[in-house]
């Protein structure tokens, strides 16, 4: 099941790289939309409440003791649903986004799906670290190969990010073939790790090295610096693969990996890593809210989400986890639909730069619409999702320290003011001429012409001249905007996947006992009206 | 062999004498034979004045050498110039130490063998010796400092090492047939046949490469007078030239002692006089014969001398390299198999056939082989790969003669025809 | 005097004696075959020697019986100085195999329109009349192939060289050749003789240190056989200045070959020169005999005083990994930089030469130290193989363009190309799903195992910068638009065998990176060294 | 008393020999009456050429018969031993020794088909 | 026994030092020669020392080893010599980092 899961994207990976390059998009479309149903076929098969399941496993390098092992338990399964939806999104928000060369755009997009899918539902640290990797490379092409001027820099700035950490894994990786072999038979199913007994001074270095690689990937404070300049260039579909896929396998490799395989060790390093997460949070909001190119801004918004991710991970409750693993679905969602609403902006206006923008409101109304729903889903409004996550994790901070649940609740406040202060810069107040009545994304926008026109005072043709939101681009981020709605009234079915796994997660390995959040809490919350 | 090594000093020190005395005086001799027997071939008389016979002409000749103004011509190497005679002379003289002159005798009261000493691989050390007495030469020549002697000195080393390949090849034959490379040893084993005999190949290879090997006629290129004026020494005068003459001729008998030892038996009695003189070979009598035999081969060296022109250079070396080698390399194989041959008992029976067989083969096959290759060489003269070489009009087809001596045939009207074809 | 009548294995040698009999023959088709004709004879006479000696190599190996109760397979043969196990025989596929791609490239004609890479006349001087005229005549030294292949000859006989004496003759048959092919290039002809120079006077020089090595631990041993050595070693006796002293030197001949630091002064000179069809046969084939010999010598004769010698390649390891990596990063020339990577290449490779443990603390379904390193050479063989000869296509007015900014913007004019090459980088960069990946997976598992973690942290830096260089490449293919006045290079069109070639490696590399399991296995099948 | 000490001595008696009869003549019996034209190198009367430093180069002809020189030579050196030891080798040593000499002989008829051999 | 050692590993020095310092190829060359034949001394004389006759026979090698690298040696030198006008190894500098 879940090898044709990865296979099916992959092959059509394949395919579009060989077939004429006009019917690249629809067939990367239909692709995209089987894998998407075979997802949901694998979320109906799942069967909520027990643990990793639909496993495959076959040797695959025995003298490494590596197996070729799948499966997926309610973590990996969000995921897996996160990734195929926003996979055909994207590619139907990003319609010209390929243009320039739509085969390999839609080949490394497929491989690029395929691969996260991989990551998601490895069960054996080798395949986890050889996928993990591999994601670099369609990314980099992605990065390098589409977007606006000086995309090579940051393309190259990305890599050399990822595999830095990557290659710090990969240390510790065969620390753990060196400690399993010691104690018999190597071997790396996360199954056998789990029982693996490592002496504490080990564990912390080995915990090290699997932590420093996925605070890379999922930017956490000192190690972010890649995340806003890849997203500033990238072009908003790849962002949010970026962003809203890719980065999900940080906190995925937090949870999965570092409590799972080192509890003891992730305890030892909370503190520093709840620092960490609490600084990411505020820092991210605060720069933020000083950006003028929409894409950066975006980018550094998931910084501070991402901190708060690491912070639900890291304060060991349920609460907390269940929380983390929602509030990764959520960001995915909300974020996505912010960047490729951001999109449609862009292409219309032929620039990034918000100081460009203004006075959109009454010539695209939907658009306005849509950006106001993602962007009150970001700064977690309640009745959206992304406040049910949010909360559960301020309650879990506020139990581990009550500076910590301050310090997250002053990242909200500036989130509130980033994403305010963004829509009425670019959808109220006086407008500009379009720069570039744009067609191909990114290569215009001279940043002098910006200043040029800003004194031109607005006149209604020119509005007029800009275009509301086609049905296309509708259609690709209703759904989105459809879930972040839903899951905001009716959580309960994510929690019901994602508590069996936080609760047996920190029972098991890290031995915290506490009852699972139940979507009481949320509802309590909403009575009394605590939170903002 | 375990003979050597146990002499007295004394003993020692009276064999070195003895052999440096006969050597000089040897040379002495020889020079005076060399010019009597080529004077009577030429109808002269040759010197006659100085003592009987004229025998003290050389001793005169090397006197008049020491009264000589001794020069040092100002381009020389000071150092190199002195020093090359000298190191042409020593090798002369200590390749003598391992040449038996005869059997254990009994020397002043005590037993000992006519021979200074010996090792296990003696001709070896006489090879690497007189090699050495080639830097005399081309030391000499190379300091000179004049185009003659240079070219006088390459010349000569050239041709020296080219057939110091052909002589070595032709003694490894009879290395195999003496089970040994210690002359005494060697000698032992020909008490009943000599090895010149059942070894002619490998002992007429090493008759002519020793000829060339000394810078004899015809093979004295190195001092052909008409282009070198007079080789590697046409700088030097008085003694340096003479100890340049003196190693020449020591050289000469050198080489001439070698073949004695190595194919001629050494110091054993010549036609099986042995046979009903037992004491032909005790005593002090197989001097004689040893000296007998290195006496013929002198004078096979005058002989060649009074009788041969000169060879051309290109002629002496692919003689030297094309065919002196390859047959010597031939026959050395050959020796090898036929040994096998008779101890694994091949040439027994109905074998022979067979045997015979395969070296009609083989004999054919060389045919060939050496024909394809003379064939190719004819070919090939377009020969992108000569680096250095500059272009030469090709040999005529008569061969080496060629210019004056042709018009002498004109009756044969082929020969016209090439001399049209020389001229075309 | 007692003698013993020696005796020669040669049904188990075959596959020596078979390359040095075609390198033989090779001469005599020198010598006797008209020149029109020659390149042809030549070129199918060497592959077919090749082929059949792969062929005779494999039913050796199959044939190959277990010793020592299976911990090696093989057997120490010509009166013990030719030693048939199992590395050895897998090193002989190896060599072979890169020969054959190296054949393979030197007969390339098409790319230089209907003339070999090679000079037409190496004696003419560069620029002359003579030169001009062996070019117009279309002449080239189809000498070539007696040469590689006395040179493959040398390669296989020098990792199984059982005394000092073999390895060294065995060492300087492999040299030689590889001097001469290097001098002649039919392009760039005084950078190639250059590069002769060098490499022959260094490369002489080191020898000349190797055979002191080997005179001194003679004198420690009293004798030339690995396995004396050892045994004496285990013993103790003798003296052990000696020995040390000749493990230094010995050491100095092995690490020039393989290029390591601080002897890696000829590597870029030399790869620059060197007609690149040589590069690519030599870059590979050297490291994987010079490699299979510093095992042997290593692992056999002084493996018992692992610790006399293991500090010393710690840190030539560490040098060696960063040198090459930080220096790579500065060079203008696509081979420079290939050689410079070689060189970290080198160091990740002694990462796992440093892996070698006691067979006793050796748990054993685990990857040994001697596995890891021939999966290694294996890996990275193929891959450099297939990067120069990816460079041999790219072309401008004047031959190959090994320049820097000649590459800008390849990938828009030629991705298949461009493509390869970029994959094969990916490869020598370690990226998952190519065979480099598992190589240094092996290596630093390897390494890491033996308590080496410090090599391994550095190792795992220098990979890090290489990387960098290595997608500097990519980018500047793929991502780089050239300037309009800039002069760019195109890709020629290659003859079959090259395409082929090229096309094989990155399968290999590909398949390796995917499914490495059987050719590991077959590492680990091929056993211990035999004594 | 050592196989090798006479030799030294013979060598010792003809060197003194040599440098002797050199001195005598050079310095004790024989005339010095220099004058320019003597201290020429002798070209048949003509002005000498002057020499380059070191005697000039050889021409390249020599070095290829110097290398062939000691080819043959190595091969001549492996052959004492072998012929010595002949027949206790017998048919292996035959064997070997066959395609040892073919070995060189190859190479021989390389050199002599590249005009090596050819003197011009 | 060991003063011949000694002289070896002397004249391995030299050798040494001459090809570290000297410019001219072929005396470079010679000292690489040099170093050679230390080694053989070397390996006589160990061989006397151990009473076998493994290190005379690595002599006999090591010579045609020698004797070959003298010919490819000077073959190199040689077109390079020709086509530079200068047997130093100074002026070979085009291959540069």
């Amino acid at each position: 099941m879940l090898t044709t899961l990865i296979l099916v994207p992959l092959v059509g990976a394949v395919l579009i790289a060989f077939l004429p390059a006009a019917s690249a998009r629809s067939i990367a479309l239909g692709v995209a939309a089987g894998t998407l149903g075979l997802g949901v076929a694998t979320a109906v098969l799942f069967d909520v409440g027990k643990g990793m399941q639909l496993t495959e496993q076959v040797s695959w390098i025995e003298s490494f003791g590596v197996h070729y092992a799948l499966g997926v338990d309610g973590l990996g399964l969000l995921m897996v649903l996160l990734t195929v939806v926003i996979t055909p999104v994207v590619m139907l928000a990003g319609w010209h986004e390929g243009d320039e060369s739509p085969r390999s755009y839609y080949a490394w997009m497929l491989a690029l799906e395929a691969l996260s899918l991989a990551v998601f539902c490895a069960t054996d640290v080798f395949l986890f670290y050889v996928v993990f990797e591999a994601t670099l490379i369609p990314a980099y092409f992605l990065i390098g190969g589409f977007g606006k001027e000086g995309r090579g820099a940051a393309a190259m700035k990305f890599l050399m990010f990822q595999l830095a950490g990557g290659l710090v894994l990969l240390a510790s990786v065969i620390g753990l073939y060196v400690v399993s072999a010691q104690q018999g038979a190597p071997s790396y199913l996360l199954s056998d790790l789990e029982k693996l007994d490592i002496s504490t001074e080990a564990g912390r270095w080995l915990f090290l090295g699997f932590f420093i690689a996925f605070a890379i990937k999922a930017p956490l404070f000192p190690v972010h610096t890649w995340l806003a300049d890849t997203t500033e260039k990238a072009t908003p579909g790849v962002s949010v693969m970026l962003v809203c896929v890719l980065d999900k396998i940080g906190t995925f490799g937090m949870l999965r990996f570092c409590l799972g395989i080192f509890p003891e060790a992730s305890q030892w390093a909370t503190p520093v890593v709840v620092t960490l997460a609490v600084i990411s949070i505020i820092y991210g909001a605060l720069v933020a809210i000083a950006q003028d190119d929409v894409l950066r801004l975006i980018g550094l918004t998931s910084l501070s989400h991402f901190g708060f991710i690491t912070l639900g991970i890291f304060v060991f409750s349920t609460q907390g986890s269940s929380g983390a693993i929602l509030y990764m679905v959520n960001h995915g969602i909300g974020t996505a639909a912010l960047f490729l609403v951001a999109g449609y902006l862009i292409r219309r206006r032929g620039t990034t730069l918000i100081s460009q923008m203004g006075g959109l409101e009454k010539a695209t109304p939907i658009l306005a619409g849509m950006t106001l729903i993602a962007g009150l889903a970001t700064l977690g409004l309640p009745g959206l999702s992304p406040f049910v996550s949010e909360f559960l994790v301020l309650l879990a901070a506020f139990d581990y320290a009550w500076w910590v649940g301050i310090a997250a609740v002053t990242g909200i406040v500036l989130a509130a003011i980033y994403v305010l202060w963004m829509y009425q810069r670019i959808f109220t107040g006086p407008g500009h001429e379009p720069v570039v009545t744009g067609d191909a994304h990114g290569h215009g926008a001279p940043s002098g012409a910006g200043t040029k026109t800003k004194t031109a005072t607005r006149t209604e043709v020119e509005v007029e001249v800009i275009p509301d939101a086609t049905p296309r681009e509708i259609l690709a981020v209703a759904p989105l905007l459809v879930a972040l709605v839903v899951f905001g009234f009716f959580p309960q079915p994510l929690l019901d996947i994602s508590n069996p796994y936080a609760e047996n997660l920190l029972r098991n390995q890290v031995g915290v006992q506490d009852d699972p959040p139940q979507v009481g809490d949320v509802e309590h919350s909403y009575a009394s009206g605590e939170g903002h | 062999m375990q003979a050597f090594g146990r002499d007295t000093w004394w003993v020692v020190g009276l064999k070195v004498l003895l052999i440096f005395l006969i050597l000089v005086l040897l040379t002495l001799f020889n020079i005076w034979w060399e010019r009597r027997v080529v004077a009577r071939m030429q109808h002269r008389i040759g010197p006659n004045v100085n003592g009987p016979f004229g025998l003290l002409q050389s001793l005169a000749d090397g006197a008049k050498l020491m009264f000589k103004e001794d020069i040092l011509p100002k381009a020389a190497d000071k150092v190199v110039f002195i020093l090359a005679p000298i190191l042409a002379v020593i090798p002369a003289f200590v390749t003598f130490s391992v040449i038996p002159f005869g059997p254990e005798v009994n020397f002043f009261g005590q037993r000992t063998p006519l021979q200074l000493t010996d090792m296990p691989m003696a001709v070896l050390f006489v090879m690497a010796i007189a090699s050495i007495g080639i830097y005399g030469i081309v030391l000499g020549g190379w300091s000179s400092g004049s185009t003659y002697s240079l070219l006088g000195g390459l010349r000569s080393s050239a041709q020296m090492i080219s057939y110091e390949v052909a002589m070595g090849l032709s003694l490894v034959s009879v290395f195999l047939y003496a089970g040994s490379m210690s002359t005494s040893e060697i000698v032992a084993a020909q008490d009943d046949l000599w090895f010149g005999l059942i070894l002619i190949p490998s002992f007429v290879i090493y008759t002519i490469s020793m000829v060339g090997e000394t810078n004899r006629a015809p093979f004295d290129l190195p001092e052909a007078e008409g282009e070198l004026v007079g080789g590697f020494h046409t700088e030097y005068s008085s003694i340096k030239f003479a100890l340049f003459f003196l190693a020449e001729y020591v050289n000469m008998a050198t080489v001439s002692a070698l073949a004695t030892t190595l194919f001629l038996g050494g110091w054993h009695a010549p036609f099986w006089i042995d046979e009903f003189w037992a004491g032909a070979n005790q005593g002090y009598w197989p001097v004689l014969w040893f000296f007998g035999k290195v006496l013929f081969f002198i004078f096979g060296f005058i002989w060649l001398r009074g009788s041969l022109p000169r060879m051309r250079y290109d002629q002496f070396m692919a003689l030297g390299w094309k065919i002196l080698i390859p047959i010597s390399l031939v026959w050395t194989l050959a020796v090898a198999t036929l040994r096998v041959a008779r101890t694994e008992g091949w040439l027994e029976g109905d074998n022979v056939p067979v045997v015979i067989g395969v070296a009609a083969v083989l004999v054919l096959a060389l045919f060939f082989f050496g024909g394809s290759d003379k064939a190719a060489a004819a070919a090939d003269v377009d020969a992108a790969a000569r680096p250095g070489g500059f272009p030469t009009p090709p040999m005529p087809a008569g061969g080496a003669v060629r210019g004056a001596a042709a018009p002498l045939v004109f009756d044969s009207p082929a020969r016209v025809s090439t001399v049209a074809g020389e001229e075309a | 005097m007692d003698y013993i009548k020696p005796t020669l294995e040669y049904a188990e040698l075959s596959p020596l004696f078979i390359v040095f009999g075609v390198a033989i023959v090779g001469v005599v088709v020198e010598a006797f075959v008209a020149r029109q004709r020659r390149h042809v004879v030549q070129v199918a006479l060497a592959s077919a020697g090749v082929v059949g000696a792969l062929v005779a190599t494999v039913i050796v190996g199959i044939n190959l019986d277990e010793v020592g109760g299976g911990a090696g397979r093989g057997f120490v043969g010509a009166e013990g100085s030719i030693v048939v196990d199992g590395p050895a025989v897998y090193l002989w596929g190896l060599v072979l195999v890169a020969a054959l791609a190296g054949v393979a490239l030197f007969s390339e004609r098409r790319l230089e329109a209907g003339v070999p890479a090679f000079a037409g006349q190496a004696a003419a001087l560069p620029g002359s009349e003579g030169e001009r005229e062996a070019s117009t005549a279309g002449l080239a030294h189809s000498e070539v192939y007696p040469l590689v292949m006395f040179a493959v000859g040398g390669m296989m006989l020098f990792p199984a060289s059982g005394d000092l004496l073999t390895m060294f003759v065995a060492l300087e048959v492999l040299s030689l050749p590889l001097y001469l092919l290097c001098g002649l290039a039919r392009r760039r002809r005084l950078l190639s003789q250059e590069a002769a120079l060098k490499y022959f006077l260094l490369g002489a020089f080191s020898s000349g240190f190797f055979l002191y090595g080997v005179a001194l631990v003679y004198g420690y041993a009293g004798s030339m056989d690995l396995g004396a050595i050892h045994d004496s070693v285990v013993a103790g006796t003798g003296n052990r200045v000696l020995l040390l002293l000749g493990i230094a030197m010995l050491s100095v001949g092995l690490l020039f070959k393989v290029g390591a630091v601080p002897f890696q002064a000829w590597t870029p000179d030399v790869y620059q020169g060197a007609p690149t069809a040589v590069t690519a046969f030599m870059s590979a084939a050297t490291k994987i005999a010079a490699f299979g010999a510093l095992l042997r010598l290593y692992y056999v004769a002084f493996g018992a005083n692992r610790w006399d010698w293991q500090p010393m390649l710690w840190v030539v390891a560490i040098l060696t990994m960063l040198l090459g990596a930080v220096l790579a990063c500065v060079q203008s020339d696509v081979k420079r930089m290939l050689a410079y990577s070689a060189i970290a290449h080198t160091g990740f490779l002694l990462t796992g030469v440093l892996g070698v443990r006691a067979a006793t603390d050796l748990t054993d379904d685990q990857v040994t130290s001697l596995q890891a390193v021939l999966f290694y050479l294996t890996t990275y063989g193929i891959a450099s193989v297939g990067a120069f000869a990816v460079v041999t296509l790219v072309r401008d007015t004047n031959g190959e363009a090994p320049s820097f900014s000649r590459w800008t913007g390849l990938g828009k004019r030629s991705p298949v190309v461009a493509g390869v090459f970029a994959f094969f980088l990916l490869s020598m960069a370690g990226i998952p799903l190519t065979a480099g990946f598992i190589g240094k997976w092996a290596v630093f598992t390897v390494a890491m195992s033996a308590g080496a973690w410090p090599v391994v942290l550095v190792a795992i830096a220098a990979s890090i910068i290489s990387v960098y260089f290595y997608i500097r490449y990519i980018r500047l293919m793929f991502f780089t638009d050239p300037a309009p006045d800039q002069v760019v290079a195109t890709v020629g069109t290659p003859s079959l065998f090259t395409s082929v070639t090229i096309g094989l490696c990155a399968l290999v590399t590909l398949v390796l990176g995917i499914v490495p399991g059987p050719v590991l296995e077959l590492c680990a099948q091929v056993g211990d060294f035999v004594r | 008393m050592d196989l090798y000490t006479p030799v030294l001595v013979l060598a010792a008696l003809a060197a003194i020999f040599a440098i002797g009869s050199i001195a005598t003549s050079a310095f004790v019996i024989g005339p010095r009456r220099y004058n320019r034209a003597k201290l020429d190198s002798y070209e048949c009367g003509i002005e000498p050429t002057p020499q380059p430093v070191g005697g000039g180069r050889f021409p390249v002809k020599y070095y290829i018969i110097a290398m062939l020189f000691i080819v043959f030579d190595i091969e001549i050196i492996f052959l004492y031993p072998w012929a010595v030891n002949f027949d206790a080798m017998a048919v292996f040593g035959l064997v070997e020794m066959v395609l040892f000499v073919a070995t060189v002989f190859v190479a021989y008829a390389y050199v002599w088909r590249r005009g090596g051999l050819d003197w011009d | 026994m060991t003063e011949y050692v000694v002289l070896s590993s002397i004249l391995f020095t030299i050798g040494a030092v001459g090809v570290l310092v000297r410019r001219n190829a072929i005396v470079v060359f010679m000292c690489v020669e040099l170093m050679l034949n230390a080694s053989n001394l070397a390996l006589v004389a160990f061989a006397k020392q151990h009473g076998n006759l493994e290190g005379q026979v690595a002599a006999f090698f090591v010579m045609v080893v020698a004797a070959a690298e003298v010919v490819v040696g000077l073959a190199i030198i040689m077109t390079i010599f020709r086509s530079r006008r200068s047997a130093s190894v100074d002026d070979a500098s085009l291959l540069k980092f």
